[in-house]
């Protein structure tokens, strides 16, 4: 066993209306930032835990989110293997 | 003969001695079941209050549904019991699969808390047989999480079936998009499961059963659920 | 840690540490603790104590104090907990009347409501953790007031908010605004508690420094009253709740500094997150807790944390507490005594339970799903002692810990600068005549005077099925279940009126609170009171300071409104600019039945409209001024307490005898916004209304000015001279002033040669928009 | 000017009390998940935006959290260019 942290992304489906996505938008645009042409707001949930390989983990992570973490109704889910990418915050 | 109701307080629930109260005020029984309890016991109705259980974390109801008494709710409603559940009740219902759709974030991004008035879309159910057809009644509403959203084949399976209980409208009766508090699909204010025996609601009646409360109109649903419990003949 | 801290409590015995044993033989003075720093003099200073603070502390110690020991003196003696600077003229406030169960000093304030039923309330601010997060600094200002009053044994069963932010021009406040009052109705609307008023209001005065004051009312039976304190040698310490955690350490000494431009980086460690849910639980549990009759006493771990709570409850109880923290439950590994002392996570008790009863308590914790641990004991040597895994790291006498800070009084000089603006001619504004149409719709749009329907419809103000009065009246009221009775509340102050004339402008806060509650029907019975302040070391600001405790004392003295409690916000300044002076008034009454409370709008067409007190042609301080120059200046509005109270009674009688159909104040924007406030209502079935003014004074004044000591009310025409006849009788000026007109009619209003027409769609329109078109441009989270 | 899909996380800072993780971590618990040591809860935002380059795009998402999207004093940020990892829900 060895312990993963599960990035599991939850984002309202396509199509849905995203209320806090369309208030982002606005307050982007008011703020300047003319460039954006949609928001979509959902969670990151990250996990911490054990199992005995990365595939594991994964299928944990996936069982995690049918079961309670996304709403079959409403959102979508995606998980991986957190490795921070991109610009860190300082 | 009982006329018994259990209210199920979960932690968070904060409705749960409200509702207590409004059924006695109608002449019920009311009992509470503690989210852990594995049965409901001898109840005729059982009622899912309002409230943040488990602080609506993740989403509202997301976590309460998998409380234990939940099995025990289940089973009840699937014998044809009455269930009643009121705004975090009525989450929780949809997250248990007990009714069909999901309670989106208000289009707002806020939270709302006033005075709304609701259309009675059926009249012939356990929960509004007291009510008269299009009768309009003025309810608060007090939640952030309000916006009813169903697909398109729910949708037309419960306008199909008349299981579309409650629109919010005017105080005349109009289904308009200014009178919708949270941009429910179709102004959606409560639905029932295809058997009629499971209503979710948002607005919060149980906190219209008293002229110093300033609306009596809640008292409708109480009276309706409570005689459809009596015995025939005895109400 | 859990683990360990668990394991401990099932072995700890009391004796089994020092504890006991020290009752009998002196303990050794803790040494200097591994990894500690020294204290040096640089050290002392960066705890905020004054080096004769310092000489005081050896004096009471006999020796140098640990690192930790010294953490916990600059806590305890800081403004916030120790009111250096306020406590002199504190002791001049009336405090008690034949109604009055528990006074200042304790968590809250208690009054009797009849022989079964009692009122515990109090308010508190959060006004610099606000304004470097307002959303959680807003929401965990909520849960500290909530929890002072659970802990006295009472039900919260209404909660008020007061705020002040600069103007909503700048992007900056709007994200303030928003973020606080998404903060205030998160926690009290997942807890459960209706909001049921307050008072929010704008200018560049508050512009670096917001206010966020909440307060609290709750119910209980006189039986279920339980103090914060620590008796019975040998009873069991617990700390119960969330788990310790580094949040907040040391903002009792934050909140006693001034905000400069880089506190927001310098504070963010500093940031408490609040956990409404936990809170929820915390609140049932402690109930249950108190009715169980297994604890002593109970005290919320607030500012200051474990050091205030546990050194309070033993100075409260004549006796010591010994405890390890080692035993505390932590959500951090690695903390150290001083830490856990200091710590301001929230949501955690202590808990002194009856010896021997720990598992029940622990029992009912965990329904709850909360922790309990058993972490030291009450003592009798009178010692605050603090032990790590065994070893001592603090041993203080209790009592000079918390009752011997230093309290000072300083000079007070007014200053000149707001003399002058005092005496400023305010003639061409007075002068204003004709058409004044525009000048009212300027008023009824600015955020001071519009709709503040945005903000409290995001707050629950139903839940608990027993709102009688939701925020948009005068006061709010709550009904007693089973009894006709109710309680009523309001919060009020105006600091432009303070910052002007800071005695006279108190006054106007008292008296327009007791207005408030006698338009609903409520009698006046007792007050709390949050007074926030700039830097008091300042001699302008200490004589603002003083001239609001007398100004407070003589109006309470004349109300027999006694004080129960508050709280002093000094400091209130960024890079030396300190707000207006605002000593918030929160006043409660009792209404005897709850059928007749009365609402400020007009109901029925035709209805009589009378003025009760007298107009005049003040128009100093007034909103009029600021909306139309951008001035705070003139004489405010002045105040007659005699006039007032018989106001008060007059009000009280017409509603007693059931003979008005509307009562309101009148307050900023005077009595044309009265009337407007009357005439819209809720907003759906606005009524017209017809007024004839013929006081031969200026019309701007008659309109705009902000007179004290008036009410509108209205009834049926054929009552008009009822209600004349209980004005004379209570020595009240009373005069017929016009007639409501129809629905969807004009509001119009004549005031000699002058007067205000409008549609009632428009003056509602811009009513109930102004705030909202404002804040839904808002941006920021 | 080409258009992209930035990935946003805000989480929030280390030793900040995170009630919403811990509800979710107590779920998890009692839906049998033991292998669970940790939860935080975020909010991943997924913004389109238009942007000479890369790099711009990138710079255009750290503004935005800096403006508006994080909380610089209980929160930080990472910006990443979108692409979907791990396992996608069906
Ligand atoms: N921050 C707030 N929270 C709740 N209610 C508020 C707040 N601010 C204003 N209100 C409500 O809006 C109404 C108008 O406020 P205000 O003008 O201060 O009334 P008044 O002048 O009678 O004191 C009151 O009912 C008050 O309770
Ligand atoms: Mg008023």
């Amino acid at each position: 066993m060895s312990s993963y942290r599960l990035e599991i992304r939850v984002t309202p489906r396509p199509g849905l209306l995203d209320p806090e996505g369309a208030a982002i938008q606005h307050a982007l645009g008011s703020l300047g930032f003319h460039a954006v042409t949609d928001v979509r707001v959902g969670k990151a949930i990250y996990v911490d835990a054990s199992a005995v390989s990365e595939g594991a983990a994964l299928e944990l992570g996936e069982a995690m989110c049918r079961r309670l973490l996304a709403n079959p109704v409403t959102e979508d889910f995606e998980v991986s293997l957190h490795q921070p990418t991109g610009a860190e915050a300082s | 003969m009982t006329r018994k109701c259990a209210v199920v307080t979960f932690p968070g629930s904060n409705c749960d001695y409200d509702l207590y109260k409004a059924v006695q005020l109608v002449g019920g029984e009311a009992e509470f079941r503690w989210h852990r309890d594995t049965e409901l016991g001898n109840v005729d109705a059982v009622l899912l209050p309002g409230g943040f259980s488990y602080g609506d974390y993740l989403r509202a109801g997301a976590i309460a549904r998998f409380s234990p008494i939940m099995d025990a709710v289940t089973a009840f409603a699937e014998r044809g019991g009455p269930v009643l559940g009121i705004c975090n009740g009525f989450q929780i219902l949809c997250e248990a699969d007990l009714l069909p759709g999901a309670l989106l974030r208000n289009r707002t991004v806020r939270f709302h808390s006033h005075d709304v008035y609701i259309r009675a879309e059926n009249t012939d159910t356990l929960f509004t047989a007291d009510l008269a057809a299009g009768e309009v009644l003025r309810v608060p509403i007090a939640h952030a999480d309000g916006q009813y959203h169903a697909d398109p084949e729910t949708l037309a399976a419960l306008e199909g079936q008349g299981r579309v209980a409650f629109r919010y409208s005017d105080r005349n009766g109009e289904i308009t998009d200014a009178a919708n508090p949270n941009g429910s699909v179709k102004n959606i204010a409560g639905i029932l499961n295809a058997r009629g025996n499971v209503l979710g609601m948002m607005p919060h009646p149980e906190r219209a059963v008293e002229p110093v409360l300033g609306s009596t109109d809640g008292l409708g649903i109480f009276t309706s659920l409570l005689r459809s419990l009596a015995p025939a003949g005895s109400a | 840690m859990t683990d360990r801290s668990a394991e401990h409590s099932i072995h700890y015995e009391p004796g089994a540490t020092a504890g006991t044993a020290a009752t009998t033989v002196e303990p050794p003075a803790p040494g200097p603790r591994p990894g500690d720093p020294a204290v040096t003099p640089e050290l002392v200073a960066a705890h905020g104590l004054s080096p004769d603070e310092y000489e005081r502390i050896l004096g009471i110690l006999e020796r140098e104090p640990t690192f930790t020991e010294l953490g916990v003196f600059s806590a305890m003696w800081s403004e916030h907990c120790g009111y250096k600077n306020s406590k002199r003229l504190l002791k001049l406030l009336p405090t008690d009347a034949p109604w009055v169960i528990q006074g200042p000093g304790e968590n809250a304030g208690v009054i009797e409501i009849d022989d079964t039923f009692a009122l515990a309330f109090k308010i508190e601010s959060h006004n610099h953790p606000s304004a470097v997060e307002p959303y959680q600094g807003a929401a965990t200002g909520v849960g500290g007031i909530l929890r002072d009053i659970f802990t006295m044994g009472a039900r919260p069963v209404a909660v008020l908010d007061s705020l002040r932010f600069g103007d909503l021009d700048s992007g900056r406040v709007r994200y303030l605004l928003n973020g606080v009052v998404r903060g205030i109705g998160d926690y009290g609307n997942c807890v459960g508690i209706p909001n049921i008023g307050g008072e929010i209001s704008f200018d560049r005065g508050y512009e670096g420094n917001p206010i966020v004051n909440a307060m609290c009312l709750g119910l209980m039976k006189k039986e279920d009253l339980i103090r914060g304190t620590a008796s019975g040698t040998g009873n069991t310490l617990m700390a119960v709740g969330a788990r310790t955690g580094r949040d907040g350490i040391h903002g009792a000494t934050f909140a006693s500094e001034e905000l400069s431009e880089d506190s927001d980086e310098a504070s963010r460690p500093q940031v408490q997150v609040g956990d409404p849910f936990t809170e929820k639980l915390l609140l049932e549990a402690s109930l249950e807790l108190i009715k169980s009759g297994h604890i002593v006493g109970i005290q919320d771990m607030g500012a200051a944390g474990l050091t205030s709570s546990a050194s309070e409850m033993a100075g409260r109880g004549g006796s010591g507490v010994v405890f390890d923290t080692a035993l505390v439950p932590v959500r951090e590994p690695g903390m150290t005594p001083y830490e856990i002392l200091l710590s301001e996570s929230q949501e955690r008790m202590l808990v002194v339970a009856e010896r021997g009863h720990e598992d029940e308590v622990t029992g009912i914790l965990e329904k709850w799903e909360l922790e309990a641990a058993v972490i030291g004991h009450v003592t009798d040597d009178g010692r605050f002692r603090i032990l790590e895994d065994g070893a001592t790291v603090a041993d203080i006498p209790a009592l000079p810990l918390t009752t011997g800070c230093p309290t000072y009084e300083r000079e007070g000089v007014e200053s000149e600068e707001i003399r002058a603006l005092r005496t400023e001619d305010l003639s061409e504004v007075l002068a204003l005549s004709g058409d004044l149409t525009p000048e009212l719709m300027k008023l009824v749009a600015s955020p001071n005077i519009a709709s503040k329907r945005w903000v409290y419809e995001q707050y629950d103000s139903t839940v608990r099925s027993s709102t009688v009065a939701r925020p948009g009246g005068d006061a709010g009221v709550i009904r007693i279940r089973e009894t006709k009775k109710g309680v009523a509340a309001t919060t009020d102050c105006n600091g432009r009126y303070v910052y002007l004339s800071p005695r006279r402008g108190t006054h106007a806060a008292m008296a327009e609170a007791a207005r408030n509650l006698v338009c609903v029907g409520a009698v006046p019975v007792a007050i709390t009171n949050n007074l926030n302040f700039g830097n008091p070391l300042k001699a302008h600001i200490y004589y603002q300071f003083r001239e609001a405790v007398l100004g407070m004392a003589e109006a309470c003295e004349a109300f027999e409104t006694p004080v129960t409690g508050g709280n002093v916000s000094f400091y209130n300044e960024t890079d030396g600019v300190a707000i207006y002076p605002t000593p918030v008034i929160g006043m409660v009454g009792i209404v005897e039945n709850v059928d007749r409370v009365m609402g400020q709008a007009f109901t029925t067409p035709g209805d009589q409209i009378l003025l009760l007190g007298r107009n005049t042609r003040e128009l100093g301080a007034s909103e009029l001024l600021y909306v139309l120059t951008g001035r705070v200046a003139g004489e405010p509005p002045a105040v007659d307490l005699l006039a007032e109270r018989s106001l008060q009674n007059a009000v009280l009688g017409l509603i007693h005898e059931d003979l008005l159909h509307s009562a309101h104040d009148c307050s900023e924007g005077g009595l044309a916004c009265a009337l407007a406030e009357s005439a819209i209502g809720s907003g759906e079935d606005p009524l017209g209304i017809d007024v004839e003014l013929e006081d031969e004074l200026p019309p701007a004044a008659v309109l705009f000015g902000e007179a004290q000591g008036r009410v509108v009310v209205s009834c049926a025409p054929e009552r008009a001279d009822s209600v004349q006849g209980v004005a004379e009788r209570h020595g009240v000026p009373c005069q017929a002033i016009g007639t409501v007109g129809e629905h969807g009619g004009t509001f119009r209003i004549r005031a000699l040669d002058s007067g205000v027409e409008v549609d009632l769609d428009t003056l509602t329109d811009s009513y109930f928009g102004a705030l909202s078109d404002i804040m839904d441009r808002a941006t920021g989270n």
